[in-house]
Order: structure tokens, then C-alpha cells, then sequence
């Protein structure tokens, strides 16, 4: 009829063909590049189902820092490639594991073809109790007020995580750095580009995280921007990753849960339910929340990149 | 991060500084907005980024030059429409009329910052792309363009891009 | 007036569309990566530039203006590095290559 | 609403392929690459049903939007943590695979040049 729905199926037929190719590229590499383009136009869907704030999650992690940390390892695995054509499955597994992925796809489609027609839906609550906080996003509203356990417990899942990959390492590096990111040429075009574009950087990155009380953004979208920084400083030499063991990483990287358990207990302690907020500061709580969330987030998300210490922690 | 230079800044150069930190509170009002609240959060925050960029990229003595700048900014527009033209021409040309090939320029400047900003800018002029470095004759190191047309006057056209970038950034 | 404003539009952004189309072209006819690159680079940063000027006499407030306009030069910044990052990546492993990198 | 039902769909085929990938190829990386096409397609769901309850002047229920910003964030911790695993195990063994004796031929002293 329109142009518009035709625009989304087309979308929809893109994103399909890049998920096939994900699945069924013969070279890993491949398949992770098409897993990358695959997020990113993952992204448009979501600006198209009315989710801003997703798409740019999507764009930043599930594509971006994802794709930087898939591709290492893809680097990484490369040695060890072509000895696998041995044990792919056979013909009747295969025709099995089709049926039953297709089953699934079915079911799946036929339970949202027939979800009820006045859909369920909070967002009426969400927009009656936006007046508590005075924050203009609804997003924000849910991750930092209605629904606050969960984002802080995310805070706890990504350290819980850091302390996992942390834990891959040898004995003698415990506690020591990862391997070295630096690139062989000191001069070249990534290092121009490491010294002229982190300032502007660190500027996007945190209005992200401002104007997200608002407008789309948020301390998880702004927070994977200083990461990105940090890691583009690294992989041009400017700097080291600081050691696991450094006192002042691991500060760091609890203030963000920290702060927020406080603000918890806080609410407990003035006589309200845990991790309610006082409804006169509940924006500027909210914000020195986002803030030191943002600090511990960036410096996980980069160190979950950097992956496990495989240097000691001298030099 | 960029612990190494920071013992080289004892005296905080004000000018280039300040500079920076007007362009840096430009962006953040462009992403934020103007309100007052938004204006006290983005002095800090540029503060900060201000902070860093010196880390990074320190400043250096040269004057700032705005009319050199405004001219190399108007250069640098004609050469992006004369470089999209010439890509498009060869590209939905029937005969796909390209001659590939790689030239090395031999440039004045020694690898460095200038060097990487120069690179960075002739990758977006017409028909060349850079792509490394390259040992070239009696002792200076040269830049090893790959170039859409051989037959074009790439060295001629490079020098003058040279010629024009260093009036506007430091020549180290 | 908004008519000329919106006929600028339509003009610079079909114009835009016709570089990102080039550009494509390019990228699928071009012989090596290499030359793929300035296919890239080239048409679609000029592609970019046009649909952003053509989108500048829409735009609400002046924020939004300078905010595209900043899109656009970031996009020029990346283009820049991942250009030559590229075009050194396919020098070395790429089929006749002169060696390792120093 | 036609967005719904278009992209419900390809939520639908994204889940099935990723499940497909999952079981059938023997290589860990794509079992994971798979896992997070699976993931993201329940994310996708999720989208769908929340943008079926638009209400209050918001094009989405805010609820499942918020819940899919934690996920994403989740599963990337968990895609992290996958690949230290597999790498620690790639340097341990020297094989890309999770069979033994089928690549004994790269030795465990892969590193980087």
C-alpha cells in the first residue's frame, strides 16, 4: 500500500538474509563481520518498533563492543581453524535439528500471530506515576525507579562476569594485565584518530547519560561510548590497562554498586521500601546514580574486552 | 590513560585550551541543550574531555590561523564533491575506465602527527587512497598512495594538498 | 519559500542517493579491495554531505542542524582511519603482496 | 500495526535459525555467535509485545523495552564470558573444537605474532 510497510519487510527481508549468513558462512570471521552488520541493522528494527532507547543499546553493545570482543577471539581461533571438518554432523542430524528449529519458528510465530488484541500493557501505569520522578523518558523511569532491582543486579552481573574472565588466567598473571592491545605501527592512522577523537567522546558519551532523563539515551548506552574511548586509547598505544590487582581499579569498578545499594538501604533506613526515593530528589538521586553507575559500567564493559590478565602486573 | 606525557605539561598552555574547551562546550550544548542545568553539568564534563585532549594531543606554539583554516576547510568541500564525481563517473561508466596503480609520493614531512593528519586528509581527496609508507629515494621516507588513474598528476596534486595543510597544522 | 526549501531538499538528498548508489556500484564492480576503498570512502561521504544538506532546511532548531552536521564530519573522521586501516590490512594479507609489514 | 506482525515474523525466523546453528555446527565461537542470533530474536519478541501495548502516548510499553536493555546488556556479559572460557581452553589444548583428538595438530603455543 504505503511506502512504509514495504520499507519494513524489506528491512526484515535484509536482517534474514544477514542471520542466514551468520549461521551459514563457511569462514568464522565472515560469519562474525555478518553478525555485526546483522546488530546494526538490528537497530533500525527497533528504531521502527518505537524503541530508541533499545536501538542504540543494540548498536553500541550487542553490535559494536560484542563485534570488538567476537572478532579478537575469531582472530585468536584462527590457528586452530581448518582441523574441524571432521565432525560435522550428519545428514539425518541435520534434517532433525532443521524440523526442530523450524518447529520452534512456528510456534513461536503462531503464539505472537495470536497474542490477545487490546494488548496488555503498563505503559498507562508507567505514564501515571511519571510525575514521581519528573523524568521525561519512560525508559529511564523503569530501569532506574519502577523497576531499580534489576539494573542494579545488572551492575552485579556484569562485575560477577568480569570476575569470570578475571579467573581465566595462569597463576603468574593473577592479578596482572591483559594481554597488550597495541598495534605494530605507532604512527599509524588509528593513532590520530585515538588522540584527536576521545575528548569528543567523553563529551557524547556522558550527554547520552544526561540527556537520558528526557530524550533516548541512557547510563548503559553512554557508558559503552567511554568504553569504546578507552579501548581506542589502548589499541593505539597510548596507554596501559591497569592491572586486576591495582586498588584503585577495583574501587572503581564496586562505586557504581555501591552508590546504588546505598541509595537502597537509604530508602530502607527513612522508614519507605528499598531502593525508594525521596519523591522531591528523586531526579537528582537518580542522576548521581547514573553517574557513578556510568564510571563502573565504561570501565567494566572495557576490561570485559581487554579480557583475562596475561602479563604480570610490573612493567 | 596516556600516563607517559603527563609529566611534560607542568604549565597548562591557556590559549590552545581554551580553545578546545570552546569547541568541546559547543558540541556538549549541541547534544545537551542550553538549559542551565545542562550548561553547569556540561562545564564539567568539558573540563574533563579538555583535560584529556591535552593528555592526548598536546598543544603545541603554533598561532591558530582562521583564514588558513577557512581556506583549507573550502578546498577540502570542492575536492570531496570533485572526489564523489570522479568515483561515480568510473563507477557507472560501462567500460569501468580505470587505471589502477600505486605511486609513491615523496613527502616533506617525517612520520608523525602531521604526517598521519595529511594521510588522513588525502584519503578522502580525489583518486588516491594511502597505503603505507615505503622507502623512497636519497634517504626521505615516502607515502605509497594507491590511485584510482595513474596517468592523473597525483604528486603535483598531493604536494599542493601538503603545501596547503601545513599552513594550517604545526609541521613537526 | 518552504517550497524552495523543500524542493532544495528533495534535490540534494536524490542527489545523495545517487553517490550512495555510485558508490555501491563501484563497491561491486571495482576489481580489488583496494579500489573498492575509494568507491567507499569517496562517493559515499559526498553521499552523506548531500543527504545532510538536504535534510538542513527541514530541521526544527539549529541544535538539530549542527548535530547532522556533526554526524557527518565524525563519519568523515572514521571513513579517513578505516580507509587506510583497510587499505593496509589488504596490502599485507592480500594477494600480491611484496611481504610482512615491517 | 503491520510493523508488528512483520517483524514478529522475523523474530520468529531469527529464533529458529539461531537454534539451528546452535545444535549443528561443531564449533564453539558459532555455537555462541548462534546463541546470541537466538538471543537477540526472544529480544525481538519482546519488542514486538511492547510495542503491541503502545499506550499513554508512548510508541512502546516502556516495561519490556527496559527489560530488553537489561538483557542485551546481559547477554553481552555473558558472550564475554564465554569467550574467555574458549580461549583459555584454545591456549590450554590448542583446539577450536570441544572433541578430543581431533586437533592435535595446532599446538598449545598459538600467540599472537
Amino acid at each position: 500500500m504505503t511506502i512504509v510497510p514495504a520499507l519494513d519487510l524489506f528491512v526484515a527481508g535484509i536482517v534474514l538474509i544477514v542471520a542466514v549468513w551468520t549461521v551459514a558462512a563457511r569462514d568464522t570471521m565472515s560469519a562474525v563481520v555478518g553478525f555485526v552488520a546483522y546488530g546494526l541493522l538490528l537497530a533500525l528494527v527497533w528504531v521502527r518498533l518505537g524503541a530508541p532507547d533499545v536501538a542504540l543499546t543494540e548498536a553500541a553493545i550487542g553490535s559494536g563492543l560484542a563485534g570488538a570482543l567476537l572478532i579478537g577471539a575469531a582472530t585468536r581461533l584462527r590457528a586452530g581453524e581448518p582441523s574441524v571438518s571432521t565432525e560435522r554432523l550428519g545428514g539425518a542430524g541435520r534434517v532433525l535439528a532443521m524440523t526442530l528449529s523450524a518447529v520452534v519458528a512456528a510456534a513461536v510465530a503462531v503464539v505472537l500471530l495470536s497474542l490477545p488484541d487490546p494488548a496488555p500493557s503498563l505503559a498507562s501505569e508507567a505514564a501515571a506515576n511519571a510525575g514521581v520522578t519528573s523524568l521525561g523518558n519512560p525508559v529511564t523511569n523503569v530501569l532506574m525507579a519502577f523497576r531499580a532491582m534489576d539494573t542494579m543486579l545488572e551492575k552485579v552481573v556484569l562485575l560477577l562476569a568480569l570476575l569470570g574472565v578475571w579467573s581465566m588466567a595462569r597463576d603468574h598473571a593473577w592479578g596482572g594485565r591483559p594481554r597488550s592491545c597495541r598495534r605494530a605501527d605507532p604512527e599509524g592512522p588509528l593513532v590520530l584518530l585515538a588522540r584527536v577523537l576521545p575528548p569528543v567522546g567523553v563529551v557524547l558519551g556522558i550527554s547520552v547519560l544526561w540527556v537520558s532523563a528526557d530524550h533516548p539515551g541512557g547510563a548503559f548506552q553512554g557508558a559503552t561510548i567511554l568504553a569504546a574511548m578507552w579501548l581506542l586509547v589502548l589499541m593505539a598505544g597510548l596507554g596501559d590497562v591497569p592491572a586486576a590487582g591495582g586498588r584503585r581499579l577495583r574501587l572503581v569498578l564496586v562505586a557504581g554498586p555501591a552508590v546504588f545499594l546505598t541509595v537502597g538501604l537509604g530508602g530502607l533506613a527513612l522508614g519507605a521500601a528499598f531502593l525508594s526515593y525521596p519523591p522531591a530528589w528523586a531526579k537528582p538521586v537518580i542522576l548521581v546514580i547514573e553517574f557513578a553507575m556510568v564510571l563502573t559500567v565504561a570501565t567494566t564493559l572495557g576490561l570485559l574486552v581487554a579480557g583475562p590478565p596475561e602479563r604480570s602486573a610490573e612493567r | 590513560m596516556a600516563q607517559q606525557q603527563s609529566s611534560t605539561q607542568d604549565r597548562v598552555p591557556v590559549r590552545p585550551a581554551l580553545v578546545r574547551a570552546a569547541l568541546l562546550l559547543g558540541v556538549w550544548t549541541i547534544l545537551a541543550g542550553t538549559g542551565p542545568a545542562d550548561l553547569l553539568v556540561g562545564l564539567g564534563v568539558t573540563a574533563l574531555a579538555t583535560r584529556l585532549s591535552l593528555r592526548l594531543l598536546p598543544a603545541t606554539s603554533r598561532r591558530y590561523r582562521p583564514v588558513a583554516a577557512t581556506r583549507l576547510a573550502l578546498r577540502f568541500l570542492r575536492q570531496s564533491v570533485v572526489a564523489g564525481l570522479d568515483v561515480a563517473r568510473r563507477a557507472l561508466d560501462p567500460r569501468l575506465p580505470l587505471r589502477t596503480g600505486v605511486v609513491t609520493y615523496p613527502a616533506h614531512c617525517r612520520p608523525g602527527l602531521f604526517r598521519s593528519a595529511f594521510t588522513a586528509f588525502t584519503s578522502l581527496q580525489p583518486g588516491t587512497v594511502p597505503i603505507g609508507s615505503a622507502p623512497g629515494g636519497s634517504g626521505s621516507d615516502g607515502i605509497t598512495y594507491h590511485c584510482l588513474d595513474v596517468h592523473a598528476p597525483v604528486v603535483a596534486q598531493l604536494a599542493a594538498e601538503e603545501a596547503v595543510l601545513s599552513g594550517v597544522v604545526r609541521h613537526e | 519559500m518552504s517550497v524552495v526549501l523543500d524542493l532544495i531538499t528533495i534535490a540534494a538528498v536524490s542527489a545523495g542517493v545517487v553517490f550512495f548508489l555510485a558508490g555501491t556500484v563501484g563497491l561491486l564492480r571495482f576489481p580489488d579491495t583496494l579500489t573498492r576503498l575509494h568507491a567507499l570512502t569517496k562517493a559515499d561521504n559526498l553521499g552523506l554531505g548531500l543527504v545532510v544538506l538536504g535534510l538542513l532546511p527541514q530541521v526544527g532548531s539549529l541544535r538539530d542542524g549542527l548535530k547532522m552536521i556533526c554526524v557527518w564530519l565524525l563519519v568523515l573522521l572514521a571513513g579517513a582511519t578505516v580507509s587506510q586501516l583497510v587499505a593496509q590490512a589488504a596490502r599485507r594479507d592480500g594477494p600480491g603482496s611484496d611481504g610482512a609489514a615491517p | 500495526m503491520s510493523e508488528t506482525i512483520v517483524f514478529g515474523l522475523c523474530a520468529a525466523v531469527v529464533i529458529g535459525l539461531g537454534l539451528y546453528g546452535a545444535i549443528v555446527d561443531p564449533r564453539p565461537l558459532r555455537k555462541i555467535l548462534a546463541f546470541n542470533l537466538l538471543g537477540s530474536g526472544v529480544f525481538l519478541v519482546f519488542g514486538v509485545v511492547a510495542r503491541r501495548g503502545a499506550a499513554a502516548g508512548f510508541p512502546g510499553d516502556p516495561v519490556p523495552q527496559a527489560l530488553v536493555i537489561t538483557g542485551i546488556v546481559v547477554a553481552f556479559s555473558a558472550t564475554a564470558l564465554a569467550l574467555a572460557l574458549l580461549l583459555r581452553y584454545f591456549d590450554a589444548t590448542g583446539s577450536t573444537t570441544l572433541h578430543e583428538g581431533v586437533a592435535e595438530d595446532a599446538g598449545p603455543d598459538s600467540t599472537e605474532p
